[in-house]
């Protein structure tokens, strides 16, 4: 068994009297896919928010590396090594794609208070943002403003951002939303390239079951704001449980109290 | 007959080609279910039929009329009623308030009392409270019942199902069953049991675009058509 | 859920702990002023709340149209306090020389007539098929045209009008006058044949105007013109001609009025005109920026500036006073009045607790004030209308979805809060004067007072607006009486300039520990 | 000749390249003086040296006004068109550093370096106050408490109890050059040479800035800063330091507005003030930089001559222009030119393809 890299204590987030995230431990292994999996609503996002520090939890801690960083503002927690992307789209729409990737790489690195010279004259970031590019396979593009891409290639980009940095965790949240399912297996070819290349862990949101299967190492599933079940993708498989929570919630015993 | 057409449709938010070509038609007095993943543009497919994310290029007719270039509250005026995703309950807004503001005319509410409380009893007793201090079933019912208070035609339904309880789900899959028989329901769902046991057709959009149409009997059939566009099953 | 089965007390414990900032940072206002007010004679704390509470009305009726406007449609109307200014300039006019405001009115009655054919002249316009720049360009020449006849026509009009570069005709002698009682009517030109022309050439100017508007709109008229709005033009026209041929009657007449009708007219007809402007500056220039919201606030900035540069240019540079009506000026017998029942007696000054209150600052500033924040509440919480301004603060998206015309509604609820600060001006004018630089001085207090309440809340600009005019008096009284502080051989006298810098920095530090105001709800 | 030496002149010569058309509008403007005295006033060259009058002195009067405009809204630029920080307050940085250095000068009888020093530090203070208040709150909050943390200062210059050195509502009068070539009664020429080298030098610090690494951030908050605090920059220093590099330069532009104007009038403090920047910058072009050089030179000529044919009513019409502006031309004068740049070469490129025939 390999080291923890990623670890949740109790994590809790309530909005009023819903509780979105209800207790949850997860512990994510360094080098792993670990996948969480769960129906619309299970509070899958809202985990990775606090996960990532963009949303204070109600109670509860997590540890990245074995440090509490549940109280890190976000920047902080991503020089660190915690590289996050969104469920929504979220680059900056106006600039260049390679621009987009330059200014993710250039983050990691000690001239970003660099005042007096072109930042073309800093071509590590140059470099590592073509790299980047050529390893999501958008290079030929560098170009064009990020917001005139196919849907599928500000996926792919968002991507790369996560990836310029080289961080040691990446949190993907639903990457292949909304994209063409020919396209899909492409894109989770990447994201398993990228894992098994390097010692990279990654953890990835899903709400489609088929996608993660074949490429989790380790799937946990969330129901409700809970976790419902965790193993391997076999285990999951073969859980009673998770086939009721995703396929037949309407044959669940009633339960009020997730209501109120 | 075709109650609701779209032809094509383009639809830009902010900078982001969102739909890129939508074509579907629903059929007076059945229910089409819309599905296809997270963020392949069904509730933008939604909100550009109703107008409020008016489409770039296409054409989109209501009861035969171009409605494409048309506002919001003309659109809704033709008989056309809209349950947003977020169900967009007035908070500060009583449950009597959060009905009576969609009277188109005075008296749309006193004569649907009846049904309205036949179909979501719940809703009888909360009339005094504020639209807030609901639960997240409730603000579905309610949602849905604003729809019902005018004559609507058309009923757009976005995610009925989401985030409740499989009882209440129930009940608001046997209210949406009773509703249609008064008006025509285009529905967006993830749920797949749900819409199929709901729906006669189904439109499948993926990438902003429709890649499948039919009847849902065949789609039910369709293990590869499901595994590929909708994922789970 | 426990608290829910709790009942009351337990929910107060469970607000009072979710809001813990803000409810400390009340405590520590409340102590604060209790605290000032305590260092104060009674007499002195009795009048200077009652001070506050004067200014904190006249606030309240700027901030309250902010707070609406922003609430519903997220334009922080910058020019706000302009039309708060004009709605003073207006009141003055009707009131000291009612003669030109009629005058004045009759031209833009028909220039407006044409407008409301609009239709028309759009279906006209779009008949002229050429290419989107071609439409452009005589849409630009059109207007220079129409400007042109415009201009001409009303430079023939018989305006009666005062000279703001001559002193015995400027609006600051004829302020003088009303004081004396001795103004009188300068005495309409008869209907002649200059004036037929006149008439003739606005109507034609009003034509060409709204023609040239047409076609800068590309989208072709979608309804015929409904009779109801031919009569309304017809009506228009009508009334014009009516009140040119009878304004020696009606001048007369006006000017038998005692000042106190005078200035209830005057309150009457320049919250309609606030209101005319409100709504026409919404549909000419806010509502093609709804997409660019930055714009719109640079675009209400400068709005401001031409607002005053019109006021410069109309009623000219100098400040000058405008009287107090009759009903709250008497002096002699009696006077000053004594308690409650003083505030009847006719006298200008009222004795309250051993303060001496001035009946129209204290009195009826205040109760206007009073019975504009319940007017407003009923309205938003007992009417349809207000039903769908309180949904559509919320979600004017959805509103619209259901079937409502919010364009309408915002077009409407601009027009109420641009005349609710018109009605403030007006209130305003004789306390504090007339100056082109009133409407910043106000509009600051009001956008202070709507931070410290919270942007969108209603209730909160009344609240923010109270504390504001308390402080403000606080500073005031204290500036007279002198602080004594630790350290210093005399006491120390705050200025009356500093008096504004004073709420700014309580702004300043509400919005830094509660970033959306006291009474606002956070964005989660 | 060395190996060394000759990089150095080849770095220089490429330098040169670079900036050919600034450094040509720099020697246009120090030329412009000379042309006017000897085409229009019949004068000569020494006319001008010896600060003779007539249109040629007159003019460089105007262009320095001009050139102290540019760069206030240049600063203005950088906060609000290139870090999409929405401040009401800039006049307030413009005004610190015309009163503090004035009054240093007057009161104080201070040497001019050492009041400069001391007013660069009131420029990093008060960056650092509107600074302090970025954490908490954003867009229209932020323009409000910048707005009050300005009126408090347009308040206060204004009261009485500041009036032997600020003069009230009078203004701040009889500031005296402290050298000979900031005297711009008697020396105009070299003040002239003065404020444009400190022009050219700030707006290429500036075009130097924005293409850096950091003026690189500094846009990509203004896209979008959420993602940038994704992508793992502390956003808030960012902020800061575009609000130092813009209080310095506003600062230095109050500074000069201080010795060229007889008279500081408590305007500058004011809202209106901070209107002309933001009116300078929308006529330019927002977020261009050079947008602020250009939109100065028009916003003042056309202030200039308005007055001069409408008198009164000039402000009246500028206003209008405003609204026009923000109405019609959202991109300024160096927005749209940049944008319709792409399709003239796009067209150029079309019409190169017809003339070859090859196919694109």
């Amino acid at each position: 068994m390999s080291d923890v890299i990623l670890e949740t204590h109790d994590l809790r987030r309530e909005f009023g009297a819903l509780v979105a995230v209800d207790d949850v431990n997860v512990k994510i292994e360094a080098g792993t896919l670990h996948s969480i999996i769960g129906p619309n609503g299970a509070g899958k996002t809202t985990f990775f928010n606090l996960v990532s520090g963009t949303l204070p939890p109600t109670s509860g801690t997590v540890f990245f590396k074995g440090e509490d960083i549940t109280a890190l503002p976000v920047h902080r927690a991503i020089h660190r090594g915690l590289g996050r992307s969104f469920q929504i789209t979220n680059i900056f729409p106006n600039l260049t794609v390679l621009e987009n990737v330059r200014l993710a790489a250039q983050a990691m690195g000690r001239d970003s208070f660099r005042l007096f010279r072109s930042h073309g004259r800093y071509d590590e970031y140059l470099r590592r943002a073509a790299e980047v590019l050529e390893q999501v396979g958008l290079s030929g593009q560098e170009l064009m403003p990020a917001s005139t891409l196919p849907h599928g290639d500000q996926r792919k980009l968002e991507l790369g951002m996560i990836l310029a940095p080289d961080p040691e965790v990446l949190m993907l949240d639903e990457p292949t939303a909304g994209m063409a399912a020919e396209q899909v297996p492409e894109l989770m070819g990447l994201v398993q390239r990228i894992q098994v290349a390097g010692t990279k862990t990654v953890v990835l949101v899903e709400h489609n079951m088929n996608v993660v299967m074949r490429v989790s190492d380790r799937i946990t599933v969330m129901h409700q704001g809970a976790v419902l079940a965790e193993g391997s993708a076999a285990e999951i498989a073969a859980d009673e449980r998770v086939q009721t929570a995703y396929l037949g919630q309407l044959y669940e015993a009633p339960n009020p109290e997730a209501e109120s | 007959m075709t109650l609701l057409a779209m032809r094509d449709v383009h639809t830009f938010i902010g900078q982001f080609h969102i739909l890129e070509g939508v074509t579907l038609d629903v059929p007076e007095g059945e229910i089409v279910a819309l599905l296809g993943r997270n963020g392949a543009g069904k509730t933008t497919t939604l909100k550009t039929a109703m107008g409020l994310t008016p489409a770039r290029s296409g054409t989109i007719t209501f009861d035969g009329v171009d409605i494409s270039q048309r506002r919001s509250f003309d659109i809704a005026s033709m008989g056309l009623g809209y349950v947003p995703e977020n169900r967009a309950i007035f908070a500060d807004l009583s449950v009597e308030e959060n009905l009576r503001i969609a009277e188109r005319q005075k008296g749309d509410f006193a004569k649907k009392e009846e049904f309205i409380f036949d179909l979501f009893p719940d809703l009888k007793r909360l009339i005094r409270l504020p639209g807030t201090n609901l639960s997240g079933g409730q603000q579905q019912m309610l949602a849905v019942a604003r729809a019902l208070v005018p004559d609507n035609r058309l009923l757009l339904i976005d995610e009925p199902s989401e985030g409740l309880a499989p009882v209440i789900i129930e009940h608001m899959m046997e209210a949406i069953r009773q509703l249609s028989d008064r008006s025509t329901v285009l529905l967006v769902e993830q749920n797949f049991i749900v819409a199929s046991r709901l729906a006669q057709h189904y439109v499948i959009v993926e990438e902003g675009r429709t890649v499948q149409a039919g009847a849902m009997a065949d789609l039910v059939d369709d293990e590869e058509a499901i595994k590929k566009y909708l994922g789970a099953a | 859920m426990s608290s829910r089965t709790d009942g009351g007390a337990g929910r107060l414990s469970q607000m009072i702990q979710e809001n813990r900032t803000r409810v400390t940072v009340l405590a520590v206002l409340l102590f604060l002023f209790l605290a000032a007010f305590g260092g104060l004679d009674r007499e002195d704390w009795f009048s200077t709340i009652m001070q506050g509470l004067s200014v904190g009305a006249i606030t309240f009726l700027v901030a309250s149209g902010l707070s609406l406007i922003f609430g519903l449609m997220d334009v922080l109307n910058l020019a706000h306090g302009e039309i708060f200014m004009l709605g003073a300039y207006f009141g003055w006019t009707i009131y000291t020389r009612f003669d030109t405001a009629l005058d004045i009115v009759i031209p833009l009655l028909l220039l407006a007539a044409p407008f409301l054919l609009m239709p028309i002249w759009r279906t006209m316009a779009s008949r002229v098929g050429t290419t989107a720049a071609v439409h452009r360009a005589i849409g630009w020449v059109l207007l220079l045209g129409g400007g042109l006849v415009t201009w001409l026509s009303i430079t023939r009009f018989p305006l009666v009008i005062w000279d703001a570069k001559e002193f015995a005709f400027s609006p600051g002698s004829y302020s003088t006058q009303v004081d004396l009682g001795v103004l009188a009517p300068l005495g309409a030109d008869s209907f002649n044949g200059a004036a037929v022309v006149a008439v003739i050439g606005l109507l034609f100017g009003g034509v060409i105007l709204a023609l040239a508007v047409s076609f800068f709109q590309r989208t072709p008229a979608e309804a015929a013109v409904s009779p109801r709005r031919m009569g309304a033009a017809a009506g228009l026209v009508l009334l014009a001609i009516v009140l040119h041929l009878t304004k020696g009657s009606i001048n007369d007449w006006v000017f038998g009025l005692s000042t106190s009708w005078r200035f209830f007219l005057a309150m009457a007809i320049a919250v309609a005109m606030g209101a005319a402007v409100g709504a026409f500056i919404e549909v000419l220039l806010i509502r093609p920026l709804y997409d660019r919201p930055i714009y719109q606030l640079m675009l209400t900035l400068g709005v401001g500036f031409i607002l005053i540069e019109v006021v410069r240019e109309v009623w000219g540079r100098p400040e000058f006073t405008m009287a107090r009506p009759a009903l709250f000026n008497g002096t002699g017998e009696g006077c000053p009045g004594q308690g409650i029942g003083g505030f009847f007696s006719g006298c200008s000054t009222v004795d309250m607790f051993g303060a001496r209150l001035r009946v129209y600052n204290e009195g009826f500033v205040f109760l206007v004030g009073i019975l504009v924040l319940i007017g407003v509440t009923l309205l938003l919480k007992r009417t349809r209308i207000g039903m769908i301004i309180r949904a559509g603060v919320q979600d004017p998206d959805m509103v619209e979805a259901l079937g409502i015309n919010v364009r309408r509604v915002f077009t409407l609820v601009f027009a109420l809060g641009s005349s609710l600060a018109a009605l403030g001006g007006v209130l305003a004018a004789p306390s504090i004067g007339l100056s082109t630089g009133m409407g910043a001085l106000f509009l600051l207090s009001a956008l202070i007072a709507l931070a410290i309440g919270g942007l969108t809340s209603f209730p909160g600009a009344a609240a923010g607006a109270v504390l504001v005019g308390l402080l403000q008096q606080l500073i005031i009284r204290f500036g007279q009486n002198g602080i004594d502080l630790p350290f210093l051989a005399e006491p120390f006298k705050p200025t009356p300039t500093l008096v504004p810098a004073a709420s700014v920095l309580l702004m300043v530090i509400v919005l830094l520990l509660l970033p959306a105001g006291l009474f606002g709800r956070s964005e989660r | 000749m060395t190996a060394a030496n000759a990089t150095v002149s080849a770095g220089f010569r490429s330098w040169l390249q670079r900036r050919r058309g600034v450094l040509l509008l720099a020697a246009a403007l120090v030329l412009f003086p000379f042309v006017i005295s000897i085409l229009i006033d019949g004068q000569g060259v020494g006319a001008v040296l010896a600060n003779d009058q007539g249109n040629a002195r007159f003019l460089q009067g105007l262009a320095i006004e001009i050139f102290i405009l540019a760069l206030y809204a240049i600063s203005y630029d950088l906060v609000l068109g290139i870090t999409g920080l929405l401040s009401f307050g800039h006049a307030m940085f413009f005004a610190v550093g015309a009163y503090s250095f004035g009054i240093l000068l007057k009161s104080f009888d201070i040497a001019w370096p050492v009041a400069l020093l001391i007013v660069l530090v009131a420029a990093l203070i008060q960056a650092v106050l509107f600074a302090l208040v970025l954490p908490r709150v954003k867009g229209i909050t932020f323009a409000l408490v910048t707005l009050g943390l300005a009126s408090v200062f347009w308040i206060v210059i204004q009261s009485s109890d500041l009036s032997d050195w600020a003069g009230a509502e009078i203004g701040l009068q009889g500031v005296q050059p402290p050298v000979w070539f900031l005297d711009t009664t008697n020396e105009r020429f070299a003040f002239y040479l003065v404020t444009i080298a400190i022009l050219i030098g700030v707006f290429m610090v500036y075009t130097r800035i924005v293409d850096s690494p950091a003026g690189k951030v500094l846009v990509a908050i203004r896209d979008n800063e959420d993602r940038a605090l994704m992508l793992g920059y502390n956003t808030f220093w960012f902020k800061l330091l575009a609000l130092t590099v813009a209080s310095i330069t506003a600062v230095l532009a109050g500074a000069l507005h201080a010795l060229h104007q007889p008279i500081v009038t408590p305007n500058v403090a004011g809202l209106g003030f901070t209107v002309t920047a933001l009116l300078i910058i929308l006529i330019g072009g927002v977020g261009t930089i050079s947008g602020a050089l250009v939109g100065a030179a028009v916003f003042r000529l056309l202030q200039f001559y308005l007055d001069k044919w409408f008198g009164g009513a000039s402000d009246l019409l500028i206003g209008l222009a405003y609204v026009a502006i923000v109405l019609y031309l959202p991109f300024g004068i160096v927005g749209t030119w940049r944008a319709k740049a792409v399709q003239r070469r796009k067209g150029l490129d079309f019409v190169g393809s017809l003339v070859s025939g090859r196919k694109r």
